[in-house]
């Protein structure tokens, strides 16, 4: 550690007390945070809080709670103290930055919202939906992103908000609703296991929202803040470098170059001036993978869901993210 | 029902009752003429008020038959209604209707089941109220009576039916001494009206005031039955006398 | 006046005696046991066929499932641990299911009146409570310790529930008492108190107590979220059951506690052995409609995030390969729901039955 | 005290930041809403809406639970076997099962009608959907339909003020025209609202008719609207007949006997004496039940219906206000309960029996 | 405490009782000696059971002192709670505790109030249902009773505390005729054994046969006091006169 971090840093609160109290859910948001068969966590946030714990502490392994809380209770949670950060699909808007005093940190997921309809009415476009009827997950922002687009397109549908995921797939399948929005992972996954089969829906092209989503800290703990920012900039710097959890054993025995040594802690720098060790982002990668790894295991060609990168790929790719610079 | 104007007001001959297992009434055989006045005693338990609540069908009998006023008692909805038309009943414990007033609870069943106009039914029930001496708490609620008050409102409540039958079961009993000779005081003017009535009562001095005829239950069998002086002064059995002499005595 | 407790023991009749007076004694009565009789078994009929008939029980299933007409158990038999034990570390869920059976043992011993008793049934609680403490939190006897937040599922409702139940019981007590005292500022004062709590939903009376108590108290006075939200949700109970408990005293007859004072027995002699008993007693079905509605209700601590049997349902079905199947882990855990408040039902059936209530 | 520390405490994390967000406008919208409501409406607009269609909700469903709740009672202690039996199970299924449970159950059946592109219209104008049910209407703007509600309930009040009085005045023919009288001018103001506050350019009544993928024209009531007030009215309906068959327990036997003897028919006997007295012994406890069942109306959330919780719960998710939002909807809950408890009260107060001399 | 030994089984002086407004006693002046055996008689509403029930503290009175075995009844608990062990009351409803065997109702004051080994206290109150003839009912419960043995459980309950006075309020008002006898005969045994006695009572057979003293009372005064022979044949007051015609007239 290094005396350059803040006294009242969450970063030395968590560094002294050995453990990591990440955000979890209050039941299973697809593709980001679920439950596997042995009651173990899984999923694109889980994956992050692991990363994020093996890089503190260099393993997740008994340093890493994942704290199960509800929606509502995220923010308070994250001021009390009771979570160091909230790593819970939490897209940014200005009220959250502003209002309540909370920072994000880049985003590390661009959800697309798009809508899901019976293919029986032949539509092509949102607009096809015109008079219909359609179902909306209430709770993030989806529902305000809905409601402006259809009315900046002049469309008039008749919006339904559900709460929970699994009754505003149930309405749809029983023909509530004549169009399903939701978050691209969640349409996906409905329609491989539609009940009259996937071959009677259609998703259209049509992207209703772009949400940001980042992870959370409290405002004005620059070093915490960092430590996030930087963790996600390894995550990507490893994809764009091609080093996954299998490879980076060989790699940094074997540096291709200086940064690269650098960014594995084979010479000194990078962690110390973060307060960490300088091997963090190797025990990162070594643990949870790249950011490739994350996705493709949690919600891309690995899963079920089989998702496909799009805006979430590198800049290289047609994505829109990017590592920051290692000096 | 040619038969009927000519009847007996109260005919049972052979009629027994069970409480599942319990045999509550052997073979009673009693027969009522219009007009007379029979006064029921009998220790606690004996059956009187199984006996009376069989005439209105309160309680069903197992076997034997009960007429009134020549209408045979059986399964038959209409005939059980028609005989609840004709028998007014008052209970030891009043069952007034607490939610009503008392007018209300004098006119329910004129209106209900007699159909008669409101109008009417009311002037009735005043007149009975009257009757009763307590006109003047036709508007008030059965609660804000006094026990006394009570008792004399389910008297006018029984006869704004105009039965032909009242039937007492101890009307008497829950009162103190005061009231109770306000309302043996009703009674016996019924009594000398000629209103045909059975009443079980502990009262000796009412049996003797008004009755025709005493009658001495025990063990669910009618024991004894005589006039009023006889009853007393020469009773027959050994149970009645010993009776006789516990009720007279203390 | 008084109240035999001895139900009138009618002899029993042969059935087809209690057929013909009970079902079928009047023409209304015959039509109203044949039309009702018909529905019901045209209803068991259809929930057989969804339930059995057309149903898959197997995981390896599961495509064919999807496409079923009848009921997909095959997500239960692959999640049915995470139902149960929620997010309880998966090697030690033995540890849970024995804490479960250490309370349903408890809850069911002390249903037997040879624990009523000043004596036994505390001791029994004591007991029942620290076996399931020990079990679940572990640290002792080289069980490995498992964080209250990781406590989950069946567990943990009935922890909360008869947490809940055993601190407002009490509660409710000493609230009925303060809302008769005879000093109108106090009993005013509870009054208040009272309509007040009962006035709000439980969601926010736990979310104050979870998420706003910490801001108000000392650090070192507002303890494990867990425990908060069970004081809060006791308090709330207490609140709705002081007024069913005011009930049923106000139901007594005045001579019962003039009689009690007149024998020379203190305030709280009379309190404990001539009111409260006839008190609970007036007020049992009420109660028991409080109890299961508290059971039921204990769902509502998702909204802090704990998986209680409801919240491990969703987790149960929120993955990506069940997400179809939710119907079914619904009625799954509503059966399980089923079984624990019917009993209870029952079982208030059974009280209502032994002391007498209704019989007059 | 404590409220002063939680404040700074919560000031100084930056938690709370005043009800300024009130006059922001949402930006979403509402599928439900008894007023004038649109994305670009404020917090304060959306509370209100969701204020009003809990109130909606809860004048629909607690009579309903009511009417069942008194039917199922009857039938638990009406003598007939099978009526008793099902009366049991009818209790017994939905006290025992979560709400929520039930609610999907309802909603899930509601959908399974036809949709609105395959549904025949009976009798012409009314078409039962999986959309929902599309009745016939009339073109009259909410404001006239508000008036007209109120004239009818002052209609009411007077109706009944009239006859509490009814007994300082000794004519009660005259009474009785007069309120005949009352009902004629209410009900012409109520004809003369609607055809004043008439739609200008349609006609007055409205027909439902098929365009597009929905219906058009006439009153819808959405699935969800009907699922909540089903499921309330059921599950609620289960705790009261508990209650109502506890108060027939309590009406004393001879007060039937009475009656019989007096040669009233078996419904006169119930509907004169039974019901009425013993909706008088249990009224304090249905006060209690029915600010619990009021609570349960927040059961919307689930299936997309618009109450009061679940505006709050949306604007928690939009506006981030946590703290500031849970207490607006104590507030609520408490203003409405506060309220419905004064009014049941007073009905408890006005039906009181009168008197206590009574002898029973 | 030294004037305990002799002084009077009761003392009341100035005595006044109100209800809110409503004066329920005036000025009641009352001794009764060790070992004396008193009646109280009156028309409905006159303050007897007032009376009794302030003599224990079951209402509080406003003026005036009240001596119970030369204990002052005043606002120190301890003192009401010794007088109320001193003396036993029986209700005219008997008040019974029905989720009680008899026994227990016997046995729970000596426990709780006196502390008595459960053991003692059972024979004693075995011994007083003896006492009152019914020891074979001991185990069962109050509502398996008949009302006379009911009452009877009332007594034996009151003495198992072994007080030195016993109140008894109506003892005989909710029974039948034949229980009545039963219970007075339990009574009229207690007063030959010299146990202080108040009893309000209509039954002027009892007064007659075991009274010292009968008190008539009207409208909360105490009206006339005498020895049974001069109340009964010699009246002084003419509401006396009234109201013993009434009683003993129907
Ligand atoms: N519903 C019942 N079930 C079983 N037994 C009953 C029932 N009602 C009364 N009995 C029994 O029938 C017998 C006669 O009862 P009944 O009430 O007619 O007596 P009674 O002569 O009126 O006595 P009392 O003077 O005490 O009123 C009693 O032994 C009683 O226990
Ligand atoms: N709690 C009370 N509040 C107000 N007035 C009362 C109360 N209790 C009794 N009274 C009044 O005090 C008077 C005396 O009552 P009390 O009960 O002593 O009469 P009583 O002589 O015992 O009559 P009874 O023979 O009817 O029992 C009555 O007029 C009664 O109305
Ligand atoms: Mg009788
Ligand atoms: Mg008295």
């Amino acid at each position: 550690a290094s005396s350059e971090v803040a006294d009242d840093s969450r970063l030395k609160t968590v560094l002294d007390r050995g453990l990591l109290q990440c955000s979890g859910h209050n039941g299973s948001f697809l593709g980001f945070a679920e439950v596997n068969d042995e009651g173990n966590w899984k999923g694109i946030d889980i994956d992050l809080c692991r990363a994020l714990a093996a890089g503190l502490f260099g393993t997740a392994k008994d340093n890493l709670e994942i704290v199960p809380i509800s929606w509502a209770q995220r923010w308070p949670a994250l001021q009390s103290g009771d979570i160091d950060v909230v790593i819970k699909a939490s897209g940014w808007t200005q009220s959250r930055d502003t209002d309540l005093n909370l920072a994000f940190s880049r985003p590390y997921f661009i959800s697309t919202y798009q809508t899901m309809a019976h293919a029986e009415l032949g539509a092509e476009t949102l607009a096809d939906l015109g008079g219909g009827t359609l179902c909306v997950g209430a709770g993030t922002s989806t529902e305000r992103a809905a409601a402006t687009y259809l009315e900046a397109n002049n469309i008039e549908a008749e919006l339904l908000t559900f709460e929970n995921g699994d009754e505003l797939r149930n309405s749809y399948y029983e023909g509530r609703c004549d169009g399903q929005v939701e978050i691209a992972p969640g349409l996906a996954a409905g329609r491989v296991d539609a009940p009259n089969g996937a071959e009677n829906h259609v998703i259209l092209p049509d992207v209703i929202a772009l949400e940001a989503v980042g992870i959370v800290v409290p405002e004005g703990d620059d070093d915490w803040l960092d430590i996030q920012n930087w963790m996600l900039s390894s995550l990507w710097f490893a994809e764009a470098e091609g080093i996954t959890s299998e490879n980076v054993d060989d790699i940094r025995a074997n540096p291709p170059s200086e940064v690269v040594a650098k960014f594995l802690g084979v010479t000194p720098g990078y962690g110390e001036r973060l307060g960490l060790d300088d091997d963090w982002a190797y025990n990162m990668i070594k643990e949870v993978g790249s950011y490739s790894e994350i996705y493709d295991r949690n919600i891309g060609s690995g899963s079920r869901y089989g998702l496909e990168r799009g805006l979430n790929a590198l800049y290289k790719d047609g994505g829109v993210f990017y590592p920051m610079i290692i000096d | 029902m040619e038969a009927t104007m000519s009847a007996p007001a109260i005919r049972i001959s052979g009629m027994n009752k069970l409480y599942g297992q319990f045999h509550a009434l052997h073979d009673i055989d009693l027969t009522v003429e219009r007009g007379e006045k029979v006064v029921i005693c009998g220790p606690s338990g004996s059956g009187k008020s199984t006996l009376i609540r069989c005439i209105n069908r309160l309680e069903e009998h197992q076997s034997g038959t009960i007429e009134v006023m020549g209408t045979c008692l059986d399964d038959n909805v209409d005939h059980i209604d028609e005989i609840r038309r004709e028998a007014g009943m008052v209970f030891q414990n009043f069952n007034l209707f607490p939610h009503m007033s008392v007018l209300d609870n004098c006119t329910l069943a004129p209106v209900l089941a007699r159909k008669t106009p409101r109008a009417d039914a009311e002037a009735t029930a005043l007149r009975y109220l009257a009757r009763v001496k307590i006109p003047e708490q036709a508007h008030k609620f059965p609660g804000e009576l006094s026990g006394g008050q009570q008792q004399r409102v389910a008297i006018a409540r029984a006869l704004c039916m105009n039965p032909k039958i009242m039937l007492f079961d101890e009307p008497t009993s829950a009162l103190d001494p005061e009231m109770i000779s306000e309302v043996l005081d009703v009674m016996v003017g019924l009594a000398r009206e000629g209103m045909t009535m059975v009443c079980v009562t502990h009262e000796m001095g009412f049996a003797r005031q008004i009755a025709d005829r005493v009658i001495f239950m025990a063990d669910g069998r009618i024991v004894e039955q005589a006039p009023p002086e006889d009853f007393f002064n020469n009773p027959q059995n050994d149970r009645t006398r010993a009776f006789i002499g516990q009720v007279m005595g203390h | 006046m008084t109240v035999g407790f001895s139900a009138h023991q009618i002899p029993r009749q042969p059935l087809p005696q209690i057929l013909k007076d009970h079902y079928f004694a009047t023409k209304v009565d015959t039509v109203v046991t044949v039309s009702f009789g018909l529905l019901t078994l045209w209803f068991l009929w259809s929930i057989l066929e969804w339930a059995v008939l057309h149903a898959y029980f197997d995981p390896a299933n599961r495509d064919a499932c999807v496409q079923s007409k009848g009921a997909c158990w095959a997500v239960v038999s692959a999640r049915w641990r995470i139902v149960l034990f929620g997010l309880y570390p998966f090697e030690e869920q033995w540890r849970s299911g024995l804490a479960c059976l250490a309370i349903i043992l408890t809850v069911g011993l002390s249903c037997l009146p040879w624990f009523w008793n000043a004596k036994r049934l505390p001791m029994l609680w004591i007991a029942g409570f620290a076996a399931f403490y020990i079990l679940m939190r572990g640290g002792v006897f080289g069980l490995t310790p498992v964080n209250e937040r990781d406590w989950g599922g069946l567990a943990l409702t009935l922890f909360i529930f008869a947490a809940v139940v055993l601190i407002g019981m009490p509660l409710a007590i000493v609230f009925a008492l303060l809302r008769r005292s005879e000093l109108p500022w106090i009993s005013r004062t509870m009054a208040l108190v009272i309509d007040t709590i009962r006035s709000l939903p439980l969601l926010t009376i736990m979310f104050a107590f979870a998420i706003v108590l910490p801001f108000a108290t000392p650090h070192w006075m507002s303890g494990q979220q867990l425990y908060r939200v069970i004081v809060g949700y006791a308090i709330f109970f207490a609140c709705y059951q002081a007024e069913i408990i005011r009930g049923g005293m106000q139901s007594l007859p005045a001579g019962q506690e003039e009689a009690a004072k007149a024998l020379g027995l203190g305030y709280w002699q009379r309190i404990s052995h001539i009111v409260l008993p006839q008190a609970f007693r007036n007020a049992l079905p009420p109660t028991i409609n409080q109890v299961v509605i508290t059971f039921k209700e204990t769902s509502l601590v998702t909204i802090i995030g704990f998986f209680d049997i409801l919240a491990s349902g969703r987790a149960a079905s929120g993955t990506s390969e069940w997400s179809f199947a939710t119907v079914e882990v619904y009625v799954f855990v509503a059966f399980i729901f089923f079984v624990f408040v019917f009993s209870l039902s029952r079982y208030g059936a059974y009280l209502e039955r032994r002391l007498g209530v209704g019989v007059r | 005290m404590m409220v002063l520390t939680a404040r700074t405490n919560l000031a100084a994390q930056g938690l709370t930041s005043g009800f300024g967000f009130l006059e922001r406008t949402t930006g979403w919208r509402i599928s439900f809403s008894l007023i004038e409501y649109s994305t670009s409406s404020t917090y304060a607009r959306a509370i209100l809406v969701g204020l009003l269609n809990s109130l909606f909700l809860g004048v629909l469903s607690l009579p309903l639970a009511t009417l069942i709740g008194i039917s199922i009672g009857v039938m638990r202690t009406s003598g007939n076997g099978m009526a008793e039996l099902l009366g049991t199970i009818y209790v017994e299924i939905f006290r025992n099962v979560p709400i929520i449970l039930q609610l999907f159950f309802w909603y899930a059946l509601l959908l399974a009608l036809p949709s609105p592109r395959n549904a025949d219209p009976i009798l012409g104008s009314i078409a039962l959907t999986g959309r929902g049910i599309y009745i016939p209407g009339l073109n009259v703007s909410g404001a006239s339909v508000l008036v007209a509600v109120l004239i009818l309930l002052a209609g009411a009040a007077l109706h009944l003020r009239g006859r509490k009085t009814r007994w300082a005045r000794a004519d009660r023919g005259q009474i009785r025209r007069e309120q005949r009288f009352l009902w004629a001018v209410a009900s012409l103001f109520t004809v003369m609202c609607f055809w004043l506050g008439r739609l200008p350019g349609t006609p007055l009544l409205s027909l439902p008719e098929a365009r597009g993928l929905n219906f058009d024209g006439g009153i819808s009531i959405s699935p969800e609207l009907m699922a909540c007030v089903i499921a309330i009215s059921v599950y609620g309906g289960a705790y009261i007949a508990e209650i109502i068959r506890s108060g027939f327990n309590a009406v004393p036997k001879g007060m039937s006997e009475a009656g019989r003897a007096l040669g009233l028919s078996g419904f006169q006997v119930f509907a004169r004496i039974r019901l009425p007295l013993a909706i008088r012994i249990v009224m304090p406890t249905m006060i209690n039940q029915f600010v619990w069942l009021f609570k349960a109306t927040t059961i919307g959330i689930a299936i997309s219906f618009t109450d009061f919780f679940m505006v709050i719960s949306t604007s928690i998710n939009q506006s981030g206000q946590t703290l500031e939002l849970i207490g607006i909807l104590m507030a609520g809950f408490l203003a409405i309960n506060y309220s419905l408890a004064w009014v049941l009260n007073r009905v408890n107060d006005a039906i009181a029996l009168r008197g206590t001399q009574l002898r029973m």
